[in-house]
């Protein structure tokens, strides 16, 4: 597949050039790691730093969610490969501020290896109390039994924005971790993949898919899903993603949600407002309200096609997490 | 038989050169039942590797403090799941032949055994689990039965390697419970795991060592 | 190519329905014309109102635009296809306040006989005062002699910016469309195309390209470019692309400028940063300053691979405007 | 000749039928040299046309109101290029048979003069332009220069719709200057003008319900 790059080994780093140079105002890189960036703007009120991170590739996350209003820091790895525990140890250093450092990744084995190698480092070495919170919004990765098994894909944008905002309302690190646990446990998501993505030093397919299938719950590093189906409409596609979502987690009338319809990368907008269309429809026909709702490509596989469906129930104070401004270089609410 | 710092490095070098040349494959396995990078990883790591044995390391002779580099840089340069586990694996390695400028047999054998243990304890997998952990825990297992006895060390890895391959097999037949291949299920059964399969390239490229350096003594 | 749509005939319908569902506090569809949407959020200094509209498929432009700080309204058409002049005229009449209508357009034949019917009946039946402005950005797209003949790409939006500021500046029509004017004159854009888009009636690539080759120049309708080259490195295209721009309109050490690196579809923003990388080096090297940058999917043709360059020289005024805060569904800016 | 405001919807229904079956053809060409979607537009244009003849248009007899309804309908549902071309012709063509329910040669012949030039006024294209207006200039000029002649309106429209081919088939030729091709400047060279072939399908169109009706009569 073709891609607009230099040589296929240099692209994260270059990546990270571009994306400091486009927002000097918003970034810093640490001169201790360059994979290592932390924002510049940060609320006064936050006494807990906030760190993501995870492999590249699903820009905007995680670099895109470092600013005012979300994360203080972001350690950034290879495409889909974890970072190595130094960028998540130099950019803890950086941004606690004596009160320690909520560290937010998706569950992933390799990701649970290098954050918590980082976290005993931050702990042993530098005396920084850190604690963590892992995003396991995906329902097709495991059965509810196992939740504690699941993977984080796109419901880690609504994890990211409750802890950031929780950080800013001025909580402590245990009340922090309350919210980001709390996010994480109110937030599913399920997804769905029409076309591979590849990686720039292969230009391989990550899956094979055929003209009228789709990869139904599938993962957002290009990996098949849980199981093909026949390719069907989007009002179908919907139904299915909010079916398996409510199934999980059964919602009732009255209850009020964040709703995420997310491109994976090459699915235009004009379709994951289709897709959106429906999934109202079905929540509103149930009495489920829509709180807020986002719309567009927030964690993606390159340039893979397809979309999942977050929902994320919402109680008073997940609400003014929801609504809380933020000033980051991908993303701004107002 | 004796490994020296030298050797020790060579042993290194081949592992760089068997990584590039089976760079592809490890990613069509990846592809399968991962997100088809194992390849790349493992050739970013080395390639990183390569770079430190070419410069931090070339007057090093402690084969000790040359495993720690290794572990550390090849973690350092990629991250992912691998980083963690082949890290663990040198480190732990390391500890077991602590200053040694030269090996003898029972400092290889300490060695392989400190790093698959690593490995497993890093990754918490259990045997069956579809993971590098169904190559190392066998090879593992041969050493600690084999490795006090009479025979010579090239006989006592070659079995061990066996091992480690049938091991690798069976993944094929196995259910991923851990790592990115986990959320198949069923799915995943029919595919070599390809982290049990770099894990096998790892040592039968060590057994490859011990042959020729036996064959030179002998 | 795969969509997920439902009939490709209601695609345009409910992309809106979806979109007004998604974004009710800032959206309304209008009762006359359901082709046509306007802002809930007004500044209150603004006296003449801006339009904006065109072809969908898209997104975020043009719809994604309407809200604070950008336009007060805008007419759908269906996909790469102005709309026609009776949503023109509902939106005109909906946003008029009593100082007029500025009309912001690309110049393409279909818009331009629409927008000008609009606009004739605006004054003759309405007696609204309508000037437009045309976007003509696209440097490939005619010499630089015929600059009244080129084609408005990506640089739009920052027309959009510009006339969007101007208007909440409380400037009276004359002033609006004089900067409305000065920003078109001042950016230029150039593009290349790595792989086609379809439309989901035909579902046909909209045009041939090999494995190896680029579209260079190409319009943002999945048309083919002006030239078809060797697929280069990103820094070489990032290259072309602002010498292109440089060739048409030379800028000098000193200068300042505003830089959107535009993505077209299914390029990932790891692939645009890159290109930014280096055209930020580019205009570094000959002392140009970049006073703001946007890297990301601003104007797009469905899901088409490649991107653009766009360049806008500032003078104060512009900068103004390049600052002034944004609320849209699909921008924001602080 | 008399054709009547059933003809005339005959006639607009078979345009429908036209444009359906030449769809496919139409977007190909248009993809050479366009954005693709020339078909469609045709298609949603004309499929609106037909609800409107089903509904609104269904006891109307005025040819004159038949064809205003006709181009705003068309306008509406596409906007686009062809949009307000296409409307502006029926809208001036409605002009020339006021509140007629039957249309004479003389009336049929007007009707397609204001037609066609109320196209190149709405489009400001000159003929070479490589657009429809190259199909319907050589048309007018054709009808205008025969049009008060003796031959019969089969003879005289025939003649017209061999001059609006030839029209559409010189397009290929053309570099284009107006429209969404100029931009390819040289590389439009060798397609064929998708609106210039969707304009002659229009006039075929009309010719096979006259010589229809002829055959009939006589
Ligand atoms: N918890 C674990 N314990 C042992 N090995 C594991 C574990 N998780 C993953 N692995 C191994 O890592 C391999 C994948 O490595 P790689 O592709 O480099 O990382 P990633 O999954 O992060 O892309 C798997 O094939 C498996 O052998
Ligand atoms: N200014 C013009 N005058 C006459 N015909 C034009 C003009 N511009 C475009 N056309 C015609 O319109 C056709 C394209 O129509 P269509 O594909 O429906 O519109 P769009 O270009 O908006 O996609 C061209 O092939 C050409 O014949
Ligand atoms: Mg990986
Ligand atoms: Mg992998
Ligand atoms: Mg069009
Ligand atoms: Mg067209």
């Amino acid at each position: 597949m073709k891609k607009l790059v230099n040589s296929p080994v240099d692209v994260v780093e270059e990546m990270i050039e571009g994306y400091v140079m486009a927002h000097s105002d918003y970034m810093s890189q640490l001169p201790t790691n360059k994979r290592s960036l932390v924002t510049k703007k940060t609320d006064k009120n936050r006494k807990v730093g906030v760190l993501i991170g995870g492999g590249s590739g699903h820009e905007p996350g995680f670099m895109g969610y470092v600013g005012q209003g979300m994360a203080d820091g972001v350690a950034v790895g290879n495409i889909f490969a974890s970072p190595s525990p130094d960028p998540i140890l130099e950019v803890t250093k950086s941004i606690d501020q004596g009160s320690g450092v909520a560290f937010l990744f998706g569950n992933y084995a390799g990701d649970v290896m290098n954050f918590g190698m980082a976290a005993e480092s931050a702990d042993l070495e530098e005396d920084i109390e850190v604690r963590k919170a892992l995003g396991t919004d995906d329902v097709a990765s495991a059965p509810k039994e196992e939740k504690e098994k699941r993977r984080g894909i796109a419901g880690e944008f609504f994890i990211f924005k409750a802890t950031g905002a929780a950080a800013d309302f001025g909580y402590e690190l245990n009340d922090v971790m309350r919210v980001a646990e709390k996010a994480n446990a109110q937030t599913r998501s399920m997804g769905v993949g029409l076309t591979p993505c590849s990686l720039p030093q292969t230009g391989e397919p990550s899956f094979e898919i055929g003209d009228d299938e789709m990869e139904i719950g599938l993962g957002h590093h290009g990996e098949p899903g849980i199981e093909k189906g026949k390719l069907e409409s989007a009002d179908r596609v919907a139904e299915r993603l909010v079916q398996d979502i409510l199934a999980d987690e059964p919602l009732t009338g009255g209850d009020e949600v964040a709703v995420l319809v997310n491109g994976l990368g090459s699915t235009p907008r004009m379709e994951l407002y289709i897709v959106y269309r429906r999934v109202q429809q079905l929540l509103n026909e149930l009495g489920i309200s829509i709180y807020r709702s986002y719309v567009g490509d927030y964690i993606t596989s390159l340039e893979m096609g397809g979309c999942s469906v977050t929902i994320m129930k919402l109680d008073e104070e997940l609400k003014q997490t929801v609504d809380h401004p933020v000033d980051c270089p991908m993303f701004v609410q107002r | 038989m004796e490994i020296t710092a030298r050797e020790f490095k060579t042993y290194l070098k081949n592992v760089i050169t068997m990584v590039e040349s089976e760079k592809d494959y490890l990613c069509e396995l990846d592809r399968k039942i991962g997100d088809g990078d194992h390849g790349i990883t493992m050739s970013i790591g080395f390639q990183a590797v390569r770079e430190n044995l070419d410069h931090e390391l070339a007057e090093e002779t402690d084969c000790s403090k040359i495993s720690i580099s290794v572990g550390k840089t090849f973690l350092n340069a990629v991250g992912s799941s691998v980083g963690p586990l082949y890290a663990t694996g040198f480190m732990r390695g390391a500890k077991q032949i602590k200053k040694k400028e030269v090996l003898n047999d029972q400092d290889v054998i300490a060695f392989w055994i400190a790093f698959g243990n690593g490995v497993k304890e890093r990754g918490r997998a259990e045997i069956g689990d579809k993971t590098m952990v169904d190559t190392f825990a066998p090879f593992v297992d041969a050493l600690e039965a084999n490795g006090k006895g009479a025979e010579d060390l090239s006989t006592i890895f070659r079995e061990a390697v066996t091992k480690a391959e049938e091991g690798m097999h069976s993944t094929k037949k196995l259910i991923s419970k851990k790592g990115r291949s986990s959320r198949l299920g069923d799915r995943s059964i029919g595919a070599q795991d390809p982290g049990a399969t770099s894990a096998y390239f790892l040592l039968v490229t060590f057994l490859a060592l011990i042959e020729d350096l036996t064959q030179k003594a002998g």
